[in-house]
């Protein structure tokens, strides 16, 4: 039977409530979510009232795996942290342990950093761009990246002899020597470089459209995103002019002549110019860094029982052996005592918090990475908003899952 | 009976049965949306029968209301579904049978 | 069997079958499929009324936008197979069968009346001067009606957006 | 290192003139600061630096435990703050016993906090009593036991 | 056999259908070989490469492909709707075809007795018939969102319900500008008032004084296949795929034809009326146009025969030497003038056509996507406002005299 209806205050206001709002299971499945990502949604038609993001389908464990091998093992392990920027992590990873050791790294191998993770930085924003870009339904500007992405690969693989996972930085400076002409492959896609990004902006800059997804979608003011701790670009777009490199300069970043992008709109349309503008700043850092690089010199630092001797060493003299043997099969144990080291990857401020017991093996790393915290940020950006610019929030925000999860 | 053509009757016929159905469904349906589709049959009964007649007297007076109706039937349609969305945002049924404020 | 024929047989019964699958069908969205096949069966039979113009507004307009509408407010809704409450004894005891009676009587008197015997196909004006005709008397001999019914629809428009707002 | 050099860190001044109780002790290691902070006293500590008008520690960086596990108080518990304007930065700790870990969350301080206390609390098992939503982060929500302890079976059939 | 004697017409309907259908069928799956191909050459890359020469047997590989797949139908889905969705939308997408006439209404053809039309049906209001098997087009897509009991789809069908309905109305609105100035619904006649040149070169075609009705056209047309910037319904970063999400095997293939078919109808619609249909756009004194269409495919097979000898190797040369074959006798044979005279108004239809599907897959290679409530706000507050004021103008042309009627 139907519940009889009287007309009283209360039964209009229990009546008139407003429909249930419908749960939208965002993830872990889903084109725009950038990995294995899920946001749960709850809508009113299709106006997000709540995102709330779930992670941890990406969970490895890096940070206890850590605790169980020795200080350069670890190096590999920190590729798969942010697999689009492999060269940031080991670096963040060997200044943090440099740093316990108190290691002094020769110019050379920090000026060979510098243009490797400058590079790792234009090849890391232009995976965003691309996949950002072909969130919002902009295919072509996906493959154009993708293009240039790959000429960047090329140098990491002529370099490393890896693609993806470089592990090329070692404690104590690079893992070889580079190989020779490979300044001239560099000099070849950042001298093309400029006109590549000239032609993204063509498409995207300016054009009606893309202004209107990105324009005062994600607003993120100034005061919310040092809140929420967002680092990197998230926060550079708010206007605040934070960067690591300019802070805290950690590998002769000081020499550098570099100007922090910042842009005032606060919003996704913000962060793309400041990303963009980013692009354009690592392509004059790789420069000076190409003009400052000596063509001689050593690559790592010496310091007997830590770092490897060369090969030749090794081969001639008796300690060079023992010392190449010891490292590797026991490691070398840095004085007992926590640094946290801080870098600027592409993504944000990189943090490795390193304890050690004394012990060949690191006591405790962990990582700060920079996505995990933006990805914080994400229901204060898409809240109140249509469905459309959840997938523009998530893309802004730049994550790389395997970072968040660890 | 000669089938080769088809004489009025039938059509009117038809629509006859089509309206009939029509009350049927308007007495039986529960559901506000399928009531307000009954209405619409019969509607569309109607016209059957305006275009046959149009067609039988030879005159455009039965196509000119059948337009109008049509017409109608949109203006109609567009007002009552948003009464129905009002409707079911306020009770979350759209049983007739829940929705009897107006019933005496 | 005529051609005509043939077509208007098919129509008549996609029509009725729709018309009672209306009536069976729970779900709200298969009743709309189904006034969706009368409404589509009765433009072919306005075609063959010649009547096309009449026959593409039936499509346009009730197939098209009404019927889109109805689709468009079940899907939004989203409410599920009808619940069948208790349902009045006098409308299913004495309703049904004088609804039928009724339909029967208007059938009946409609088969036998003078209009019936009229042929309904044949050449009769063509389509496009049926249509310009009609034109004419909706712009000349009706254009009050015409303009009233635009007002008409202005005012339902209006209606349907007062009512849709959210305060 | 002498006593003398270690308190020379502004943020340690700026402490002990506030509150003698607030700084414990004061570590220095390869340039970087770590005042160890008695529990108690932690929101009232991170509310000041964030609030001060000299120190502005406006931005948590990080926040992450460190499982000392024999050891008895056994978890530490590093709360690296930066301030972006004096461009600083400077690490509470505060030590939590291996029994019912718990410390007032900070996430009032900096809403930051929020996701490093859930990941401490997944990971380590320290609660945070104030935090506005403290479940799992990483591990699934029916997860036994707490992976980054140093007493957590690293290998076996659980 | 005496019901085919009886019924001329009916047969001759038949075999045009049957006909019709398998030259749509194939236009609809080199159509997705076009667009593949533009696209991927747009982005700089091959496109379809390996199956056939240059990718010409693509289609069939992908028609095969998914016949063979399993049909999944969703246990919780609405089974009579579901199957019947997207027949509805393929059945719909080719029914509009009919109408369309590719040549013009009486021809002489060489080698059949008497005239015969290039279309299955004139009829006397084949605009009001195209318009109302279009407007019932969105069912397809609606119900299959609806049926398919899955919250995604939910979504694509009701964006596609409200897109194409407000849309229906600019498209509607900004051609009856071209029936004002043809005075006609029907097909041939449209065609046949865009005869004539100004200056004796421009062709009189409608797209001369309705250019806004053309634009307003062109970009409701748009919106109204789903295409980008408009594929709201099938946003596949948003919406994973929209209302097609859960559908697999053919029944998803029949939606792509659908598209694809409706993709061809709107083109055959601004063909006709706004680019004069079958009519040459070259003044009838150029009688060397009369060779134009089997120049064209000679030079086409000449250009394959170069391609064979000089790129293909192995199977592909063979299937471009048929390809090479195929040209070369058509193009001889469309060079017989009778032959020739006959095909002049497909192949001018069909070269329209071509280049409106190219603008079509050119703006999916260089837009990003509208926002659901942008493309709403797009439609209603500028597209309407505009056809509608090109409605009034034109109405104001007729009514001040400034244009002869007829």
């Amino acid at each position: 039977m139907p519940e009889p209806y009287t007309l009283s205050h209360a039964t209009i206001e229990t009546a008139a409530g407003p429909a249930e709002p419908m749960v939208l299971n965002m993830g872990p499945q889903h084109p725009s979510t950038h990995g294995v990502l899920r946001v749960i949604l709850e809508l009113d038609g299709e106006i997000v009232l709540k995102a709330k993001p779930v992670i941890g389908y990406l969970h490895t464990g890096i940070e206890k795996s850590c605790e169980s091998k020795t200080y350069s093992q670890c190096i590999t392990l920190t590729d798969r942290i942010d697999y689009l920027a492999p060269l940031s992590n080991n670096l963040g990873f060997c200044l943090a342990a440099e740093k316990l050791i108190g290691i002094d790294v020769p110019k050379r191998a920090q000026y060979i950093r510098v243009l490797l993770t400058e590079l790792t930085r234009v090849s890391s924003h232009l995976v965003w761009l691309g996949t950002h870009a072909i969130d919002l339904g902009a295919m072509s500007v996906f493959l154009y990246c993708f293009r240039e992405r790959e000429e960047i690969m090329k140098i990491y693989e002529y370099v490393s002899g890896q693609r993806m996972m470089t592990s090329y930085f070692r404690i104590g400076g690079l893992a070889l020597e580079p190989p020779p002409g490979w300044l001239d492959k560099v000099k070849r896609v950042i001298d093309a470089m400029p006109g590549h990004i000239d032609e993204y902006e063509d498409l995207l800059t300016e054009n009606r459209i893309w202004i209107g997804r990105t324009k005062g979608i994600g607003m993120l003011s100034a005061e919310n995103a040092i809140a929420i701790g967002a680092s990197g670009p998230l926060l550079r777009a708010s206007g605040v002019a934070y960067d690591v490199r300019k802070a805290f300069p950690y590998s002769s970043y000081d020499e550098f002549d570099f100007n922090v992008q910042t842009a005032n709109g606060c919003d996704c349309y913000a962060r793309y110019q400041v990303r963009v503008a980013e692009m354009r700043e690592s392509l004059k850092i790789i420069r000076q860094a190409m003009d400052r690089i000596p063509a001689q010199g050593p690559f790592r630092a010496e310091l007997p029982g830590i770092i490897p001797p060369s090969r030749e060493e090794m081969k001639t003299s008796i300690e060079g052996l023992i010392y190449h043997f010891k490292i590797f099969t026991e490691g070398f144990a840095p004085p007992a005592g926590e640094v946290y080291q801080a870098i600027e990857s592409p993504r944000g401020e990189l943090g490795v918090f390193m304890a050690s017991d004394g012990s060949p093996r690191p006591y405790r790393v962990k990582f700060r990475t920079p996505s995990f915290i933006n990805l914080q940020s994400l229901p204060m950006l898409c809240e109140g908003r249509l469905i459309a610019d959840v997938v523009a929030c998530i893309g802004t925000t730049d994550i790389v899952l395997g970072e968040v999860d660890r | 009976m000669n089938l080769s053509v088809v004489p009025v009757s039938y059509y009117l016929v038809l629509s006859a049965v089509l309206f009939g159905l029509g009350v049927i469904a308007f007495v039986f349906k529960r559901n506000i949306i399928t009531i307000f589709m009954s209405i619409e049959l019969m509607l569309n009964a109607v016209n059957l029968a305006f275009v046959a007649f149009a067609r039988a007297h030879n005159h455009l007076d039965g196509l000119v209301f059948v337009f109008f109706v049509i017409v109608v039937a949109a203006a109609e349609a567009a007002v009552g579904l948003a009464i129905v969305i009002m409707l079911a945002q306020n009770r979350q049924s759209l049983n007739v049978e829940r929705v009897n404020l107006l019933k005496f | 069997m005529s051609l005509p024929f043939l077509i208007f047989a098919i129509c008549a019964i996609l029509a009725v079958a729709g018309a009672i699958l209306l009536i069976a069908a729970k779900e709200p969205i298969h009743s709309a499929l189904a006034l969706i096949l009368v409404m589509i069966s009765l433009a072919v039979l306005y075609l063959l009324l010649g009547a096309p113009f009449i026959a593409a507004v039936q499509i346009i307009v009730y197939a098209g936008a009404i019927m889109v509408l109805f689709v468009f407010v079940i899907m939004l809704l989203n409410m599920g197979v009808e619940e069948r409450t208790n349902f009045s004894k006098l409308a299913k005891y004495a309703g049904v069968p004088l609804g039928v009676l009724l339909l029967f009587a208007i059938a009946h008197f409609l088969a036998h009346s003078s209009a019936g015997t009229a042929i309904a196909n044949g050449a009769a004006g063509t389509a496009s001067s049926s249509t310009r005709d009609l034109s004419t008397q909706l712009f000349q001999q009706y254009l009050f009606p015409f303009e009233a019914t635009s007002i008409l629809i202005l005012v339902a428009v209006l209606g349907a957006l007062v009512l849709a707002r959210k305060e | 290192m002498d006593s003398q050099e270690i308190g020379k860190h502004p943020v340690v001044q700026k402490l002990k003139s506030w509150d003698g109780q607030s700084v414990a002790d004061v570590i220095e290691f390869r340039g970087e600061t770590t005042v160890i902070v008695p529990a108690a006293q932690i929101l009232r500590v991170c509310q000041f630096l964030a609030t001060e008008s000299s120190l502005r520690f406006t931005f948590l960086s990080d926040l992450t435990p460190v499982d000392r596990f024999p050891l008895e108080p056994r978890f530490e518990l590093n709360y690296h703050l930066l301030s972006i304007e004096n461009k600083q930065r400077v690490r509470l700790r505060v030590k939590l016993p291996g029994k019912d870990p718990a410390i007032p969350s900070v996430t009032p301080v900096w809403p930051t906090a929020n996701w490093h206390e859930r990941e401490a609390f997944d990971l380590f098992g320290i609660r945070f009593p104030g935090h506005p939503d403290l479940t799992r982060i990483l591990m699934p929500d029916e997860w036994e036991g707490y992976p980054l302890r140093k007493d957590y079976p690293t290998e076996g059939i659980r | 056999m005496e019901f085919i004697s009886q019924h001329p017409v009916l047969v001759a309907s038949i075999v045009k259908i049957a006909v019709l259908l398998f030259i749509v069928m194939t236009a609809l799956a080199y159509l997705t070989w076009m667009e593949r191909k533009l696209i991927a050459h747009i982005q700089s890359r091959w496109g379809p490469y390996y199956v056939g020469a240059h990718g010409l047997l693509q289609p069939l590989a992908d028609g095969l492909k998914f016949l063979f797949k399993e049909d999944v139908t969703p246990p919780v889905a609405d089974r009579l709707v579901y199957t019947l969705a997207p027949f509805l939308a393929l059945t719909l997408g080719l029914t509009a075809i009919a109408l369309i006439p590719f040549g013009p209404p009486s021809i002489p053809f060489p080698f059949l007795r008497g005239q015969e039309a290039f279309s299955v049906a004139d009829v006397s209001i084949g605009l009001l018939f195209v318009f109302a098997i279009t407007s019932i087009g969105v069912y397809g897509v609606a119900l299959a969102g609806w049926s398919s009991n899955s919250k995604y789809p939910l979504m694509g069908g009701l964006r596609s319900s409200a897109q194409m309905i407000s849309y229906e109305v600019s498209l509607t609105m900004s051609v009856v500008g071209v029936v004002l100035l043809a005075g006609t619904f029907n097909f041939n006649e449209i065609i046949s008032g865009q005869q004539g040149y100004y200056l004796h070169f421009i062709p009189r075609w409608h797209v001369v004084p309705q250019i806004v009705g053309f634009l307003c056209y062109l970009t409701a047309a748009i919106a109204e296949t789903n295409r980008i910037p408009f594929d709201l319904p099938e946003a596949e970063t948003e919406l994973v795929a929209g209302f097609h999400t859960e559908y697999s095997s053919f029944k998803f293939a029949m939606f792509f034809m659908a598209e694809y078919a409706n993709m061809i109808t709107v083109s055959c619609l601004a063909t006709i009326l706004f680019f004069g249909g079958w009519l040459s756009p070259f003044p009838e004194r150029w009688a060397w146009q009369l060779f134009l269409p089997g120049a064209g495919l000679i030079l086409l097979g000449i250009y394959c025969a170069y391609d064979t000898l000089a790129e293909m190797r192995g199977i592909a040369r063979i299937q471009l030497s048929v390809v090479t074959l195929l040209c070369l006798v058509g193009g001889a044979i469309c060079l017989y003038p009778p032959v020739a005279a006959v095909i002049q108004g497909p192949f001018w239809f069909t070269t329209k056509i071509l280049i409106i599907l190219f603008f079509y897959i050119w703006l999916r290679g260089t837009l990003p996507r509208f926002r659901y409530d942008q493309l709403m706000s797009f439609g209603w507050k500028l597209l309407l406002p505009v056809s509608l004021a090109n409605l009034v103008v034109t109405a104001a042309y007729f009514v001040f005299g400034w244009v002869k009627h007829g």
